[in-house]
Order: C-alpha cells, then sequence, then structure tokens
C-alpha cells in the first residue's frame, strides 16, 4: 500500500514536472499550429540563462527564473520575426525543416558559448533538501513543480479560456481572414502568443532542470518527450495536457518500478494505445 | 418494374434533433428526380446517409432489391451507387484524362496496378476518349485540373461519374458555382444522362429542376413533404409553406 | 466549335506524353552521376555507397510521405529492419550470398512497413507524427532488448559477404560494394518510377489530396496506403541490406529517431513528392554535413542547422523542388 | 564536361601527392553531439602528447587527422576509416569512443595493413576481432571487478545492482555480480534500465524495496549520472545508509561541478583520476588543460588517448616509419611505462592494457572544487572480461 503511494507520489512530480516543461509547446502547436521543434531548444536558452545568473552573477533564485523567462523571450523576438513568422499556415513538413535548423543553430551556439559540460541552477536553500511525507520522503524542489505546473495550468486556462485576448487568439486561430476583417491583429497576437509559449519554455527550462539537467543537447534529447505529451492531450488544450502528462507520468513511473527493463515499452505502447483510441488527443481543440 | 433504389425509413438524428425524419423514396432504372427543400431541410445529411458516410439511427438502403445499409461507403459505390460533389473534388495536379482514367480502373478493379501507364493502356485511353469527347473536354484533356475553369471541373465531375458505370447517382448541386454562360453545357450534359441510369439530383436552381426531372421530392425539416410531378410541386400548400412560410410554422405541420 | 468536338468524340484520345525517353533519361542522369562520383572521389566509395543507401531510405519516405502525405518520422524502422533482416540472415543462418541477403532485407523491410502501416494509418496529422516516434522506439528498444540476435547496442558484427556472383570481393577500395550500390539504386529508382506513374502511384497521389474523393470513386484509401507502405518498406529493405552488406556491420543507429529525422530532413530539403527530389536532397544534404564536418569537426551542426533554415526561406519547395518550378516557368513563359 | 574530368583529374592528382612527407594518424571520434566533450579530451590527451613529446618521431612527422561520428554508427564510422586509409593515407588509426565504431573497423584492419589503437571503447571482446588491435583504455570489467571487493570489505553482504540497459551496463552488472560472489557477497536484485531514463525516483523506490545493503551502479558519463545521484539522495536513501558502489563513469570530473556536494562521499573505481599525484599526471594535466582550453572539462579519455600516442609513437620508432602494422603491433606487446595514471603495460596476449585501478571518494578541495581522492590501489589488473568471454 505504502508502495502505491508512494509510486503515486513519483507520478504526480514527474508528470507535473513534464507539464511544466513541454506546456508551451502546447500553445504553438495547438494554437499556433506550428509544429515548434525548437521548443526544447528554447527551455534550454532559459535553463543557460538562469544558470549563468545565478552561478556567475550570483542573482537569487527568483530572480534567475525572471531573468531566463525575459531574457528568453528578449532572444525569441528576433528568431520569431525573422524565421518564425515565414513559416506560419505553411505545410507542417516546412515548419518541421526550419525549427529542426534553428535547434540545430541553437545547440551549436550553446556549445560553442557554453562549452559541453552540465550546468545546474544553484536551488535556494528553502528549495533544497527533502520534505517528509510520513511515508517516504520527497525533494522539496519536486513540490516547487508541482505547484509551478498547477498554477500555470490555472494562469494558462484563465487567460485562453477567460480574457479578450484569449477570445482573439482563439478567433486568430479558426479563421485568420474572419479574425482580420473583425478587426484582430494576428500579427500581434501571434507574437504575444509566441513570447507566451517561449516565456513558458524558459520557465519550465529552468524549473524542470533537476530532472532535466541543461547541457547542449537537452534541445534534442528531449524534443521527442514533449511532442508525445502535447500531441497525447490534444495540442493546445491545457486540461487535455495535463491529463496527458499525469497519465503518462503514472504509466512511465509504474512501468520502471515494475519492470524497469521494459521500460520503453510500456510507455510507448500506451502511447500508441492512447493515440488510436483518442485520435484527436485526450481533449483536441484540433478539427 | 423493380425499384433500383430504395430507401426506408431512413432516421437520423443529432442531439435530440430529427435531421432525417422517416424518409422513405423509390426509384426505377431511367427515373430523373429532383430532391429540393429549403436551406436546413437535411438534404446533405440525407445524402451522407445514403452513400454511407453516415450511419442512420434506423431505416434501411437498398441497391437493386439487395439492402446495403451495413455495406461500408465504398462497397456502395462498387454496386453502383455513385454521387457527385456540391463542391467539385478533383485533384489540382491531375489532368482530366487521368481523372476518368483513374475511375474507369477503380470501376475494373484495377487501380491497383503498379505497372504501366494508363497513357498507354489503349482499352482505357479509348475509353476515356468517348467519354471526355462526350463532354467536350477533348482539348483540354492533358492540362493539369487547376488550370481549366471551374464550369468544365463540374462537367469532368460528371464523366468520373459516369466512368464508374453507375446504377444510381446522386447529383449534389451540379451547376453550383458555374457561371451562367456554361449551364448550359451542363444542362446538355445532365439530358445526355444514360436513360437505363436512375438519376437522384439535389437542387436548388428550380429552373434545372423543372427542366430535368420528371419527379420531384421536397424535404423540409428532415421530412419528405412532396413526392409528384414538378407541375405539381408548386401548388403544393405545404410546399409553399416551407418555402415561403416561416421554418417553424413548417415543423410544426410536420 | 460544338460539332467538331462531337466529330471528334469517337476518335482515340493520343496520349499527350512519352514515358520512356524520360525514363532512360533518368537513368542516364543516375548512371552519369555514379561515373561522376566514382571520379571526383575515387579514395571516397565508402562513403559514396553510404550515401546511395541513405537515398534507397529517402526513396522509401518519399513514398509514403510525398506520394501519399503520411507523416512520419519514423521511417528508419523500414530501413533498419531491413539491414538486420540482411544481418541476421548472414550471421545467424549462413546466407552470406550479397543479392540472398538483400533478398532478406525486402522481405524484412516489407514486414516491417506492413506493421508500421497498419498502426500509423490509423490517425493523420499530428497523432500520426507521435504514433511514428512511439513506433521508431520500440522498434529500437526491441532491438536492443534482442540482444542474442541483433548484438544489442555493441552492434550486430561479424557479417561477411560472399563475393558478389562469387568473383567480385568486398574489399577496402569499396569498389564492389560501390558498383553493387549504383545497381540497386538504379533499379529501384527505375521500379519507382513505374510504379508512381502506374494506376496505382495516381491513386494514391489521388489520396494524398482527397481521401473522400477516392472513397467516393470506390477506392480503398487505406488499402492502398498499406500496400504502398509495404513497397515502401521493400525499398527501404534494400538500402538496410545495402548497408549491413557494404558495412559488414548493423548498429542499433540503424533503427533510431535520430535516422528517422535525419531522413525526412533530407527528403523536405530535397523536395517531397519527386524521385529526385529525395535523391538530390540525400546527396546535398550528406556532402553537405561530410565537408563541413570534415572542415570543422567541432561546430558543423550550426552550419547544417542554417544551411535547413536558408532551404525553408529561399527554396521553400525544396532544393530540386523550387529549380524544377523554375524552369518549368521559365518554359512556360518561353511558350 | 571536360571541366568536370579536369576536376576529377585534379582531385585524384591531389589526393595521390597528400601521401608523401608525414605520418598520419586517423582519429575517429565524437567531435560533435551528446559525446563532444569525450571528443574533445581525445584531442585534449592527443595534443598534450604531442606538446611534451615533439610533433616528429625520428625524422617523420605526425600528422593527426580528425573525424567525427557524433553518436555510435559504425556504418559511418566504417566510412570514415576506410576514407582515412584510402583517400588520406593514414598509417594508423586511433581514437574509437564507441564499441560498435570500434567493432565496425576491424575487419579492415588486416588488408589496410593498419593498427588500431582503441583509446576508449570498453567492451572486452573488440581485441579478440583482429589482431591488430591494441586498447589503451579500460574496460568495465577491469573497473568494476574491484569495487566488488571494496563493497564486500565495507561490510555489504546484500546488495542490488542498477545498470544502463545496453552493452556497457550489461558488462558492469556481470563483472560485478562475478567478482561480489566470489567474495562470498549476494546480488539480490539486478536491475537494468533504459539509457533514456530521465526520472530515477521509481528505481531508487525499487532499491529501497529490495531491502539490500548496498547499491552498485552504472550509468554512462553525462547528464543522467546527475539525475541518479540527486534522486538516490533526495529519496533518502543517503541518509538510510544505503552504500553506494559504482565504477568511475558516475564521478568522471567533467561532472563534478554539476554534480556538486550531492556526490560527496561517493565511491569509485577507476583506471585515472585527474587528481592522481605523480610528477607524469601533473606534467600531463597541464599540457592538457592548455589544450582543453577550459581545465574542468578534462575528463578520463584524455589520459587514454595521450597513452594511446604514446604507443603509437612507440611503433612508428620501431617500424622507422614503415607501413607495416604486424611488426608495428609486435613492437608494444609487453610495452610498459609510467602513464599519468600509474604504471602500466600492454599485456602481449590480449594487447589491452594492464593498469591499476583505484578507490576514489569524491572531496572538497580547498578551493572549494570537488576532486576524485584517491584511497586505495588495487595494483596490476588485467581484464577479467576477456576469461569471461571463452
Amino acid at each position: 500500500m505504502q508502495t502505491i503511494f508512494s509510486i503515486a507520489v513519483d507520478a504526480l512530480a514527474y508528470g507535473m514536472v513534464l507539464f511544466v516543461i513541454s506546456i508551451g509547446l502546447s500553445v504553438t502547436l495547438g494554437l499556433m499550429r506550428v509544429v515548434n521543434l525548437a521548443h526544447g531548444a528554447f527551455a534550454m536558452i532559459g535553463g543557460y540563462i538562469a544558470s549563468y545568473a545565478a552561478r556567475d552573477l550570483g542573482v537569487g533564485y527568483g530572480l534567475a527564473v525572471l531573468i531566463a523567462v525575459f531574457g528568453t523571450i528578449v532572444i525569441a523576438i528576433p528568431i520569431e520575426r525573422l524565421l518564425y513568422r515565414r513559416i506560419y499556415g505553411r505545410p507542417e513538413l516546412t515548419q518541421v525543416l526550419m525549427t529542426i535548423g534553428i535547434t540545430f543553430c541553437i545547440i551549436g551556439i550553446a556549445n560553442y558559448v557554453f562549452g559541453p559540460t552540465l550546468k545546474t541552477i544553484p536551488l535556494p536553500p528553502s528549495l533544497q533538501g527533502s520534505a517528509d511525507l510520513g511515508f517516504r520522503s520527497i525533494a522539496v524542489h519536486r513540490i516547487f513543480a508541482i505547484v509551478c505546473g498547477l498554477c500555470v495550468a490555472a494562469a494558462l486556462w484563465y487567460a485562453i479560456e477567460r480574457t479578450a485576448f484569449g477570445v482573439r487568439l482563439r478567433a486568430a486561430v479558426d479563421d485568420a481572414a474572419m479574425a482580420a476583417a473583425l478587426g484582430v491583429r494576428t500579427e500581434v497576437i501571434y507574437a504575444v502568443s509566441f513570447a507566451v509559449a517561449v516565456g513558458l519554455a524558459a520557465f519550465g527550462g529552468v524549473v524542470g532542470a533537476e530532472l532535466l539537467p541543461v547541457e547542449p543537447y537537452y534541445a534534442l534529447r528531449y524534443m521527442v518527450t514533449f511532442l508525445v505529451v502535447v500531441s497525447v492531450g490534444g495540442a493546445g488544450s491545457i486540461p487535455g495536457a495535463l491529463a496527458a502528462c499525469l497519465l503518462l507520468g503514472g504509466i512511465d513511473t509504474t512501468g520502471r518500478y515494475l519492470m524497469p527493463e521494459f521500460g520503453e515499452f510500456f510507455f510507448y505502447l500506451a502511447v500508441i494505445a492512447i493515440v488510436c483510441v483518442f485520435p484527436r488527443g485526450l481533449a483536441g481543440r484540433m478539427k | 418494374m423493380s425499384a433500383i433504389f430504395e430507401v426506408r425509413n431512413l432516421k437520423r438524428s443529432f442531439g435530440g434533433l430529427a435531421v432525417t425524419n422517416d424518409v422513405s423514396l423509390s426509384m426505377a432504372p431511367g427515373d430523373r428526380v429532383a430532391l429540393i427543400g429549403p436551406n436546413g431541410a437535411g438534404k446533405t445529411t440525407f445524402v451522407n446517409l445514403v452513400t454511407g458516410n453516415l450511419e442512420p439511427d434506423a431505416g434501411e438502403v437498398r441497391i437493386g432489391g439487395e439492402s446495403v445499409t451495413n455495406v461500408n461507403a465504398i462497397d456502395r459505390v462498387r454496386r453502383g451507387l455513385v454521387r457527385s460533389f456540391q463542391v467539385t473534388r478533383l485533384f489540382q495536379d491531375m489532368t482530366p484524362a487521368e481523372h476518368v482514367a483513374l475511375a474507369i480502373l477503380q470501376r475494373d478493379g484495377r487501380a491497383g496496378r503498379m505497372f504501366g501507364n494508363f497513357l498507354s493502356m489503349p482499352g482505357v485511353m479509348a475509353e476515356v476518349g468517348v467519354l471526355i469527347g462526350k463532354l467536350g473536354l477533348r482539348d483540354l484533356a492533358h492540362r493539369p485540373v487547376r488550370e481549366i475553369a471551374y464550369g468544365q471541373q463540374r462537367l469532368l465531375e460528371i464523366a468520373m461519374a459516369l466512368a464508374l458505370k453507375p446504377r444510381v447517382l446522386l447529383l449534389d448541386e451540379p451547376a453550383a458555382g458555374v457561371p451562367q454562360s456554361d449551364t448550359g453545357r451542363i444542362e446538355r450534359a445532365l439530358a445526355d444522362l444514360p436513360d437505363d441510369l436512375a438519376v437522384l439530383m439535389i437542387e436548388h436552381d428550380m429552373d434545372l429542376v423543372f427542366r430535368f426531372a420528371k419527379r420531384v421530392i421536397v424535404l423540409a425539416a428532415g421530412t419528405v413533404i412532396f413526392d409528384g410531378s414538378p407541375a405539381d410541386v408548386t401548388k403544393d400548400p405545404r410546399v409553399r409553406e416551407a418555402y415561403l412560410g416561416s421554418y417553424a410554422d413548417a415543423s410544426s405541420a410536420a | 466549335m460544338t460539332t467538331a468536338t462531337t466529330n471528334q468524340a469517337e476518335a482515340p484520345l493520343l496520349s499527350g506524353r512519352h514515358g520512356l525517353g524520360r525514363d532512360l533519361a533518368a537513368l542516364a542522369v543516375i548512371l552519369v552521376l555514379a561515373v561522376i562520383g566514382y571520379l571526383l572521389f575515387p579514395n571516397n566509395l565508402a562513403l559514396l555507397t553510404r550515401i546511395m543507401a541513405i537515398a534507397l531510405l529517402v526513396l522509401s519516405l518519399d513514398l509514403v510521405t510525398g506520394y501519399c502525405g503520411v507523416a512520419t518520422l519514423g521511417h528508419a524502422a523500414l530501413f533498419g529492419s531491413g539491414a538486420y533482416a540482411a544481418g541476421i540472415a548472414a550471421v545467424h543462418f549462413g546466407i552470406t550470398d550479397p543479392l540472398l541477403m538483400v533478398a532478406a532485407g525486402i522481405i524484412g523491410g516489407a514486414l516491417a512497413g506492413l506493421v508500421c502501416g497498419v498502426v500509423i494509418l490509423r490517425a493523420h496529422g499530428l497523432p500520426q507524427l507521435v504514433l511514428s516516434i512511439a513506433l521508431i522506439h520500440l522498434f529500437h528498444e526491441f532491438a536492443n532488448k534482442a540482444s542474442s540476435w541483433t548484438g544489442g547496442s555493441d552492434g550486430l558484427a561479424g557479417i561477411a559477404p560472399d563475393p558478389l556472383f562469387g568473383i567480385f570481393a568486398y574489399d577496402l577500395w569499396g569498389r564492389t560494394a560501390y558498383v553493387f550500390a549504383v545497381v540497386l539504386l538504379a533499379i529501384v529508382f527505375m521500379f519507382l518510377r513505374l510504379v508512381v506513374r502506374s494506376p496505382f502511384g495516381m491513386l494514391c497521389r489521388g489520396i494524398k489530396e482527397d481521401p473522400i474523393r477516392i472513397q467516393a470513386m470506390g477506392g480503398s484509401p487505406t488499402i492502398a496506403l498499406l500496400k504502398m507502405y509495404v513497397i515502401s518498406g521493400a525499398v527501404a529493405g534494400v538500402g538496410g541490406a545495402l548497408n549491413a552488406v557494404s558495412t559488414q556491420v548493423v548498429g542499433l543507429d540503424s533503427l533510431s529517431f535520430t535516422l528517422s529525422a535525419e531522413s525526412l530532413v533530407m527528403l523536405v530539403l530535397g523536395g517531397t513528392g519527386s524521385l529526385f527530389g529525395a535523391v538530390t536532397g540525400t546527396i546535398v544534404f550528406m556532402l553537405f554535413e561530410d565537408l563541413v564536418s570534415a572542415a570543422n569537426p567541432f561546430h558543423w551542426l550550426t552550419m547544417v542547422g542554417a544551411l535547413l533554415i536558408a532551404v525553408v526561406l529561399f527554396a521553400p519547395k525544396g532544393l530540386y523542388g523550387t529549380v524544377a518550378e523554375v524552369l518549368a516557368r521559365r518554359r512556360g513563359a518561353g511558350r | 564536361m571536360r571541366r568536370i574530368i579536369l576536376a576529377a583529374l585534379a582531385a585524384l592528382v591531389t589526393s595521390a601527392a597528400a601521401h608523401a612527407d608525414a605520418i598520419k594518424v586517423g582519429v575517429v571520434g565524437p567531435f560533435s553531439g551528446p559525446f563532444a566533450l569525450q571528443g574533445k579530451n581525445f584531442k585534449a590527451g592527443i595534443d598534450a602528447y604531442m606538446a611534451l613529446s615533439g610533433v616528429k618521431v625520428g625524422e617523420d612527422d605526425i600528422e593527426i587527422i580528425y573525424r567525427d561520428v557524433p553518436q555510435a554508427d559504425p556504418a559511418q564510422s566504417k566510412a570514415l576509416a576506410q576514407e582515412l586509409v584510402v583517400k588520406e593515407g593514414v598509417q594508423y588509426l586511433a581514437g574509437f569512443y564507441f564499441t560498435p565504431d570500434a567493432m565496425a573497423v576491424t575487419p579492415l584492419l588486416e588488408q589496410a595493413n593498419v593498427p588500431l589503437v582503441i583509446m576508449n571503447a570498453a567492451t572486452s571482446a573488440i581485441v579478440t576481432k583482429s589482431p591488430l588491435v591494441v586498447r589503451t583504455s579500460f574496460t568495465l570489467w577491469q573497473t568494476s571487478t574491484p569495487i566488488a571487493k571494496v563493497a564486500r570489505e565495507a561490510g555489504v553482504s546484500k546488495i542490488i545492482s542498477v545498470v544502463s540497459d545496453y552493452g556497457p551496463g550489461i558488462d558492469a552488472e556481470n563483472a560485478f555480480k562475478t567478482g561480489f560472489e566470489a567474495v562470498g557477497g549476494q546480488v539480490v536484485e539486478a536491475i537494468r534500465m533504459p539509457l533514456s531514463t530521465n526520472d530515477f525516483s521509481p528505481i531508487m523506490q525499487r532499491i529501497k524495496d529490495s531491502g539490500a545493503e548496498g547499491v552498485f551502479a552504472f550509468l554512462p558519463s553525462g547528464p543522467t549520472t546527475l539525475g541518479f545521484v540527486k534522486a538516490f539522495n533526495e529519496n533518502g536513501l543517503k541518509d538510510g545508509g544505503v552504500k553506494f558502489f559504482a565504477p568511475g563513469d558516475l564521478t568522471q570530473e567533467s561532472d563534478l561541478p554539476a554534480l556538486g556536494d550531492a556526490a560527496l562521499g561517493l565511491q569509485t573505481t577507476f583506471h585515472y583520476s585527474v587528481s592522481h599525484d605523480s610528477p607524469e599526471n601533473k606534467a600531463f594535466v597541464e599540457a592538457a588543460a592548455k589544450a582543453i582550453g577550459n581545465p574542468t572539462e578534462l575528463s578520463f579519455p584524455s589520459v587514454g588517448a595521450y597513452d594511446g600516442m604514446h604507443v603509437i609513437y612507440k611503433m612508428i620508432e620501431a617500424t622507422g616509419g614503415e607501413q607495416n602494422a604486424q611488426k608495428a603491433v609486435d613492437a608494444v606487446k609487453g610495452l610498459s611505462w609510467t602513464s599519468p595514471r600509474g604504471p602500466v603495460s600492454i599485456d602481449p596476449e590480449s594487447r589491452h592494457i594492464t593498469q591499476n585501478i583505484y578507490l576514489r571518494e569524491v572531496s572538497k578541495a580547498d578551493d572549494g572544487t570537488y576532486y576524485n581522492k584517491e584511497i586505495q590501489t588495487f595494483e596490476k589488473q588485467g581484464d577479467p572480461g576477456l576469461a569471461a568471454l571463452k
């Protein structure tokens, strides 16, 4: 019994970390319809900036997170204007080619600037160590990640479903011409959503760095995981992504506990089963 | 004469709204029937139920006396129930000759052949030539579809349907979107359809309906409210109400 | 006008273009390229052989992606299955004749194609992409697990193909392997030209554009696509077997997501939906990679990335696709 | 057309002319990609050796040609090796980080008349694939066997083995199991986890549930070791008194800054520590640090490369620069010298390096950096893996 609880806690923590890191992709993929394989690259940029700020400049953790999020957005703005704007609404394969190209470039540059070694983001004392749950202990930063995940989920859901911006965004996505006719400036909407997505990526990259450490190949190493999680949830759906992360996190964690040597099989068989049963994702907005 | 195409008590509702409500009709070879109705009468749903793209809640569809209710859309085509589309669905990079040839090979079960180019299959090309020639598309036979006019694309849709040698042909607004100057050619093509073919045309344009159909069926709020000769249709009070009165009145009358 | 048309109606319709001349021209292009490659890089035949094996994979990917519109990031599953089938035949069953090994590769690839097709064709678009990713990981893990058959992560070594026809041994300079590769590629290329132009090829192009329309013609998109997947598997299997024969070792990388993604990149780079596009993309990508990674082994990835971005910006239909379009437009303007 | 032929001829001529002067050594390794750090270490080791011993052997200049195989890819590795031999005319092949890449090259050696000096790839069987292979790195068997003794001596009798599910991981598991059972211990469970595992919490739960007193772990050096060690601490295993044993891949020096305090006190056995106290090592570290640029990036592949170069220099001396692979290999059989890692020799039979294996503990230096502190030496260890193969 205790073991089951313990696995459940691990599954929740892992699922929420996955959620925090990949939810930004759900925005680009589901709402902006861009297969953004460079999502991990932006998360990695966030991680590098936070690491640099915290280790080399010695700023506090909270400030480092803020610097990382805004720094990444600042870096992403010219990329959006020069490159992404050219692939909105283009065929998926073209988007794949472009975003893989961007990923390669970012990896190469990160490798050049920061070197190939692992970079860590020092945690503040309050997030270090373990908390005792009675039947087991859990790292405090994992609890922090769970809380972050819930906050991000709530905030995003509110922004998309309940604010004027969300309405405009959904209109721009569903029918760009109609939205433009109604006076929605789709260009601005897209730029803002992209910035939000990139900011989320950076935030996730920093918060998740304890689990997925920052190094140049971060961008490629976890690309598939992000893509799979978001698609299984149904691109563009916040509750869907949350459900997918928890479900896949649960399957992954249980699989690795019960039969670690077949961990991969469990995970990917589950993915195939879910996609076949819910071809539009657990809660897809796709038509 | 036995019916080639029959629909019996077809029903389908979406979330409590009966979009097709107990529709029955029967057609014999050579029949020219027009199906009309105001917007939202359930014509599109009816077509999808008949072709097998949508499953009915109840009722039956029969082709040549055989029930095809449990047969999928593809096999219904193979049994001779062929449709055209309201908006043309053609392959933009292919030529009319290729379209028609593909339909012929599909009909003969040879479309899966991996060798040979049908441009060099004399039997097929002769048939393509005949079909395309009848519809006046010869000069365009080898131009990609995206380069030819919409009216001609509509003719090509008819040519493809004919290439499948149907027993029952469902024409979904065959003249929709065609400029006035070209409707004549389409009408002529419709007039030339084989005599033993049963044709059900869904149409808005009443002029076309009167010239083409020997029989008119009026659908309103998912129910057949009239089935008779074109001459009588305009006199029928229920039809008048369905078209001229409010939608609510029509449905309460039904 | 109208009368003229009706009079002509009974006359047989002449075909607009002839295939044979173009086929021979295509064959000539491939052979000339092969000879140029041999002359330009006489000491680098192993690389050229490898390019041709990968070109077979990219061609095979083009069949399902370019001609049928299936989105997949898991196509190496077919290639790797072919490679392992050929390798296992040689190592565990003593089938070391190169031609028989290729046959084994074709069977292995086709079977993998069938399995992948059944799974991948259940979805469209993004979910389809995810299914393909899941599949390639399953294939990879399976090969890793079955290490007594596949050698696991150490690779399947000890493949010793017999001399071709009992005469031409696979030597250090790789001449036999090169000629073998050229012949295989040429045969497959010509075969695929026939297939994509055949009624079946036309049907697949139709399915890519509008599967509903094909259904309305009584055609079954699923069966046609599955058939194409099997053909694609056979082609990729030839590539895999060629790789096994020429390098005499099969590694897990041949079943990797990385190879799948790279092959997709090469295809889009060259231009989807044309056989020459697939071959062009492979040659350009791999030669470019070889060039920049030899020039600067430490930072070549950035340059490859820049190449991909440049292609999207300046040659949106892929290298071959864009050139072909420009030429066609110029010809059209000249007319 | 004429221009093409001319270009082809020009290419032929230049490639033929390139043969003349220097003796070329082709080095294949991961110089880009996720393992670029290890490739960088190859280069640093080679550069260090050439800086200390000169760029000439006798009259001959030595030229190094690098080729990149970012990830295990035997087909590419073989193609590149073939190119190095045929086009560049190298007399020696060296490097190779991954086992399959090295395996793919062995069938070429005889015909090419080229010896292969392996600077890392650590599966025992490679040296048996061709008589022209010499290895100056280590094998997992070599580094994982001594830690079994250490674990037993620390009073652990029940242990759980956790390894990454791929060739070297399985080697490590087998080596440890054999060694541990020989000294009377019991491996209660052996877990193999996929290489792509990110979250190790469930694994830690398994370790806890197994009731073992200690854990033997092997993961390839790199990002995952960080997650593993942290998970070990955070899930209360360290505080719960579970002892941790591993070969030195887990605490390679370039990962230590990232591991930080989490790794303090971890005991590992390995053939080389950057902190090894000897004049040879001091000179080596100084030269290699200069070559690599950032001293914290220095790690074990550099010493494999350094000693590999030593072997190649000796081969060139013995053959007088003439290309004779068999003679070159024969010349280094039984060769012994003092490497930066300590006294080493090439076993004449297996052509694998015999060396000391050190037990180290991760400690904090006075300046706040972390290092592997050598606390025990197992002298002259051969490769037990070769015996296991038979």
